[in-house]
């Protein structure tokens, strides 16, 4: 049987088609979960994806952590179920703390959309184990507040424990700190990227489809893990 | 050294989406009795010689802030 | 307080009223006055003040633009015509699309980043009344000179607020223009376009029809802001210090809450529970209320102290005349109400019944209890003032068509016309766009197909079928300034040949009106002028006018700017497999379609190398841009196409670095013998298109091109390093980028 | 009505590229001797009952401030 993956929609979401369309081309079937509802309807992975939450106002993510969905995404995280927060969601996912330090107002201040070179820098995730090691891929990046900042005994946690999932190579958009793209919780289930793997699923609507491998990547982990 | 704080508001007659979405969200933490939320900037300028006020003021005016939607305070501190 | 009310009104009998402060003339006022049979309440009159503004009433441009419509091509697309909030075009499997293009020039003078951010929220709106779900926006913007302190004030401002609010909206943009000349300084054109598609059994309609339905106020709640937008900063001239003449309230958007609302309305429709909907933008309640109260020949019974405020202070006039954002005025069944307000509860979307729908053709709105409004909605909606403004030709144009870049120094030498090139792809009105378009979310959604800097935006409709459509706004000032009646010909053929290059057909248009004051008998003229090329030329295109926006009183200083037409051209195309890019392949055939005359009045290279305007605007010949049409769609359709790229500012010069810079590969370019290379490389004939022909099929394209009489030159082959045209110059690709993509980075950070 | 606000800066080791862009500008405005500039936010919330200084406190701690970059005073006024 497929793997059922939610995509959650929060109000202000704005990916989470996208992401769901990405989940079917890697062939997963996508499930539709409600920020108000806190049932994830037995899905086996979570999709957290990007937009512009609440209006993203305040902080990118401060309130959408505190939906009932998020609850139960928090507790299922931490039994293990692969999560993987995109933009909006990374934000999310730091704010709830279920990622260490915060994203931060892009360097030059500007929201920026372009396409991304971008290091897979660890296969040892749920969302990244079919990458070969160290892959370059080319995946769209567009944000206006994604510079990932932590303090420097974190920072250095990050890469003793090759949690970096995935860097900025070629030029860095948006002033991250190591020039992280992504990073994952010590587990490797919860991984939060800046760039937009959904949006790389398909030459004719991205820059190229190197963003399906996230998405096949968990469909393989769970094959892998017993139900 | 001078500290000079320039805090801007949004005209009390102007939107403020961001209080909004704060105030909101309130109820869904459990928190309730909260009127009205606004959000604005607090600028924290330092001088390296004496503070100067006009300075700071025509800093708000014309960098800081727009007349036509924001109030702004300037205090030496 | 005790209020004005039609009791008294009735009662009381004349009574010096501020109508001049309100913008009124005395026959105006007079006319209310013979209207009511009574002198009007002070709510009415702030009502009609309002919508017998020029904004509002089109008072000075109506009796032109019903060309579009007397003149509008048979076309059996046209679900929706021309008078609706945006017309409505059939292009098939079921499904409609329709767009329009709006201006928030005055707003985003005063305040950059929340006018135009407003300016994009308000023509979402539009498009979503229509029953759409809004898919896509584009953005025209123009300014002083690039190097000029209110350009540095106010671009990064304005781009800023398109980008947050389209981004935060999550609509992808999808193209537009950016233009700098002295004629915006201190007054930026700011024009946004929208487009949004819907099954055809979903179109809305905006009228008040069924006595007993329940008029239902959708959205945020309404405040101060915005109040008098319309009549005094849509239609007041800004001073010559430049500062606006009356200091005018700006509305804050709130794209959040404009998200919530395009779902929930969505869902609405969806589940066929309203029977008409109207968005409020300029002219908030006032519009909506008598507009749709109108358009149902019905009556409209409203209870205002119903309307949720913001403030609780606010009187009856303020409550009509405020231009809150993100709210939509709902016509609904009894029975529907309950559904209509749980899908409202669910997107957390405030819903208030404000009134009902009644037969008496009148217009009754009481203010706890007391009649402050009872009018016959029609007075304020349509029957409004309309001017037959005086016109006269510009006393200086014969001299500026005179003055004729002919006589003008031009590069002869190899050195001389490399380093015009190399200028050339630097200026800032040809140099790369990046900087801006980085700014806007090309991608939510997953459809977009093309975006800037390809010719057309183009977004996949259904991912099964591959139907999309493709858009493109263009639009030039100087040529409209040198002949008003071939300008806005030349900028719908432009927009025209940009949605062919991509392989699309064009079938529909929309236009942004962008002129100084109608009281000027010589703008008039020119927008006289303008509207009557636009016309004749969709009559002979057969691309009608679906729709548009008139934007008066655009001037900096003392001096009206260049009359712009912006235009904005539809297309469908029926596999988006199919498309064609810019950028050139690593090899293929270059051929230049159509034919290059002398032509350099208005031209980019005599702004640039002289800042020279003169002489007249390169000749129109629409007939050519149909042929091209069918021969591109058809190679696009048959695959001959590797890549195509319409020639305009900058001619031929500009496209072919444009076209190695996107496809990163050179070209070596051979042109005929005896051709003048600098009218070659930047004379701006129109009717001209570069494409790239895979070796092979060659042949079988070039015979496309006679069999549609269309002349065509092989001017070379793609590939190499370097862009060289044959003993004339020979630039490195690096060069060219360098050049070419390092202007508004340094301009604005 | 009891009014409280929040003021939100930055942690100093927090780089503040807003703030820099603006003591950037301000030599080209001819305002000199400005060593640093810091913008936050400043948050009024108005509750109805008394001001409630500990339910303002964890309002701000656990949604308008990030504690992982940033430090909030608060006060009633
Ligand atoms: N303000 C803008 N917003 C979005 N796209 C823009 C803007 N300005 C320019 N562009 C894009 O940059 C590219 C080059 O613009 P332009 O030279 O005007 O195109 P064309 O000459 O084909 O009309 C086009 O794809 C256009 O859509
Ligand atoms: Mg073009």
């Amino acid at each position: 049987m497929t793997a059922r993956v939610g995509v959650v929609t929060f109000p202000g979401s704005l990916d989470d088609r996208d992401a769901a369309r990405a989940v079917r081309r890697a062939g997963g079937e996508p499930v539709a979960l409600w920020h108000a509802d806190g049932d994830l309807h037995g899905v086996d992975a979570v999709v957290l994806p990007g937009g512009f939450s609440y209006g993203d106002y305040l902080r990118c993510g401060a309130i959408a952590r505190f939906a009932p969905v998020m609850g139960s995404v928090i507790s299922a995280a931490g039994d293990g179920l692969p999560v993987l927060g995109i933009c909006n969601g990374f934000q999310i996912l730091c704010e709830s703390h279920l990622l260490p330090g915060a994203l931060t107002r892009n360097r030059h201040l500007h929201f920026r959309n372009r396409d991304q070179r971008l290091r897979v820098e660890t296969t040892a995730t749920a969302w990244t184990g079919g990458f070969a090691e160290r892959a370059l891929i080319t995946v769209p990046v567009k944000n206006g507040e994604g510079c990932y900042v932590a303090d420097s005994a974190t920072l250095q946690r990050l890469e003793a424990d090759r949690r970096i999932v995935a860097r900025y190579v070629e030029g860095n958009p948006n002033g991250s700190l190591h020039d992280i793209a992504g990073i994952a919780n010590d587990r490797g289930n919860v991984v939060g990227l800046m760039p937009h793997p959904e949006h790389a699923v398909d030459p004719l609507t991205g820059p190229s489809e190197d963003g399906l491998a996230f998405f096949a990547s968990v469909l393989r982990h769970l094959v892998g893990t017993p139900a | 050294m001078a500290r000079v704080v320039v805090e801007i508001m949004l005209k009390p007659e102007i939107l403020d989406p961001a209080g909004q979405a704060v105030s909101r969200a309130l109820p869904s933490m459990g928190v309730e009795g909260v009127t009205s939320v606004r959000i604005g900037k607090r600028v924290v300028i330092d001088f390296d010689g004496a503070p100067d006020l006009d300075r700071a003021r025509e800093i708000a005016d014309r960098l800081l802030a727009n007349p036509v939607i924001e109030d702004f305070t300037v205090q030496v501190q | 307080m005790t209020h004005d009310t039609v009791e008294i009104a009735a009662k009381e009998g004349h009574l010096e009223q501020p109508y001049a402060e309100l913008g009124l003339k005395t026959d105006e006022y007079d006319k209310i006055v013979g209207i009511l049979g009574r002198r009007p309440t002070a709510t009415e009159l702030a009502m009609y003040s309002i919508m017998w503004s020029e904004h509002c009433s089109y008072k000075s441009s109506k009796v032109h633009l019903r060309q579009f419509g007397d003149k509008a091509p048979a076309s059996d697309r046209m679900l929706v015509g021309m008078g609706a909030n945006a017309g409505v075009v059939d292009i098939g499997d079921g499904l409609a699309v329709t767009f329009k293009v709006e201006s928030h020039n005055h707003p985003s003078f005063v305040e950059p980043y929340q006018g135009a951010a407003t300016g994009v929220g308000g023509i979402v709106r539009d498009i979503l009344t229509m029953g759409a779900r809004p898919i896509a926006v584009m953005d025209s913007l123009r300014f002083g000179d690039a190097d000029a302190p209110d350009t540095a004030r106010a671009l990064p401002g304005i781009v800023a607020g398109i980008g947050g609010y389209g981004n935060c909206l999550g609509l992808p943009n999808i193209g537009g223009e950016l233009v700098f000349d002295p004629t915006y300084a201190g007054n930026p054109l700011v024009n946004a376009l929208c487009v949004g598609v819907m099954p055809v059994n979903r179109i809305q309609h905006s009228a008040a029809e069924g006595t007993g339905n329940v008029v239902v106020l959708l959205g945020a709640k309404t405040g101060r802001d915005g109040i008098g937008g319309v009549s005094v900063l849509a239609s007041a001239t800004f001073d010559s210090v430049g500062g606006p003449a009356r200091r005018p309230s700006v509305q804050v958007g709130d794209p959040f809450t404009e998200k919530l609302l395009i779902e929930c309305c969505l869902e609405l429709f969806d589940q066929e529970l309203v029977t008409g909907i109207q968005d409020l933008g300029g002219a908030g309640l006032t519009c909506a209320t008598t507009e749709t109260a109108a358009a149902g020949r019905s009556g409209m019974h409203v209870e205002l102290h119903r309307v949720p405020l913001r403030e609780a202070s606010m009187e009856p006039p303020e409550i009509l005349a405020s231009e809150s954002q993100e709210r939509m005025l709902a016509i609904v069944t009894p029975a529907a109400l309950p559904a209509v307000l749980s899908i409202a509860a669910k997107w957390e979307v405030d819903a208030t019944a404000i009134g009902e729908v009644t037969d008496t053709g009148r217009l009754v709105i009481d203010w706890h209890g007391e009649t402050v409004v009872d009018v016959p909605p029609a007075s304020l909606a349509d029957e409004g003032p309309v001017y037959e403004r005086p016109m006269r030709r510009p006393a200086d144009l014969d001299l500026l068509q005179a003055t004729d870049p002919s006589t003008l120094p031009r590069p002869s030498s190899a050195v001389e016309l490399r380093a015009t090139l190399l200028k050339m792809v630097a200026s800032p009105n040809l140099c790369d766009k990046t900087w801006v378009t980085e700014q806007y979310d090309r991608y939510v959604q997953g459809s977009t197909v093309l975006a800037q800097p390809e010719d057309s935006g183009m977004i996949r409709l259904d991912e099964d079928s591959g139907l999309g459509i493709a858009i493109s706004t263009d639009g030039n000032g100087r040529h409209t300034r040198l002949d008003p009646y071939a300008g806005a010909q030349l900028a719908l053929a432009e927009a025209y040949r940009n949605v062919a290059v991509t392989g699309a057909t064009p079938i529909a248009v929309t236009n942004c009106l962008n002129f100084g004051s109608p009281e000027d008998p010589e703008v008039m003229w020119q927008f006289a002028e303008a509207v009557r090329g636009l016309a004749d030329g969709c009559r002979t295109l057969g691309t009608p006018v679906t729709g548009g926006n008139v934007s008066f009183y655009n001037s900096t200083g003392l001096a009206p700017i260049n009359p712009t037409p912006v235009v904005g051209v539809l297309g469908v195309i029926d596999d988006v497999t199919r498309r064609v890019p810019m950028g050139f392949p690593a090899a293929g055939r270059i051929l230049l379609l159509g034919e290059t005359a002398e032509e350099f009045g208005g031209s980019e290279w005599a702004w640039v190398q002289h800042r020279h305007l003169g002489g007249r605007p390169p000749v129109v010949d629409l007939s050519r841009e149909q042929a091209l049409a069918s021969v591109l769609a058809e190679g696009a359709r048959r695959g001959l196409l590797g890549a195509a790229h319409d020639l305009s500012d900058g001619g031929l010069a500009q496209v072919l670095v444009e076209s190695c810079l996107r496809g990163r590969v050179g070209a070596r370019i051979t042109l005929p013998d005896g051709a003048d290379p600098f009218v070659w490389l930047f004379s701006e004939s129109a009717g001209r298109v570069v494409v790239a022909v895979p070796q092979g099929a060659g042949s079988t394209f070039t015979d496309l091109c006679v069999g549609a009489r269309l002349p065509w030159t092989a001017i070379g082959e793609a590939g190499g390093e370097s862009l060289a045209v044959a003993g004339v110059l020979d630039v490195p690709l690096a060069e060219l980028r360098t050049a070419h993509e390092g202007t508004l980075p340094s301009l604005f950070g």
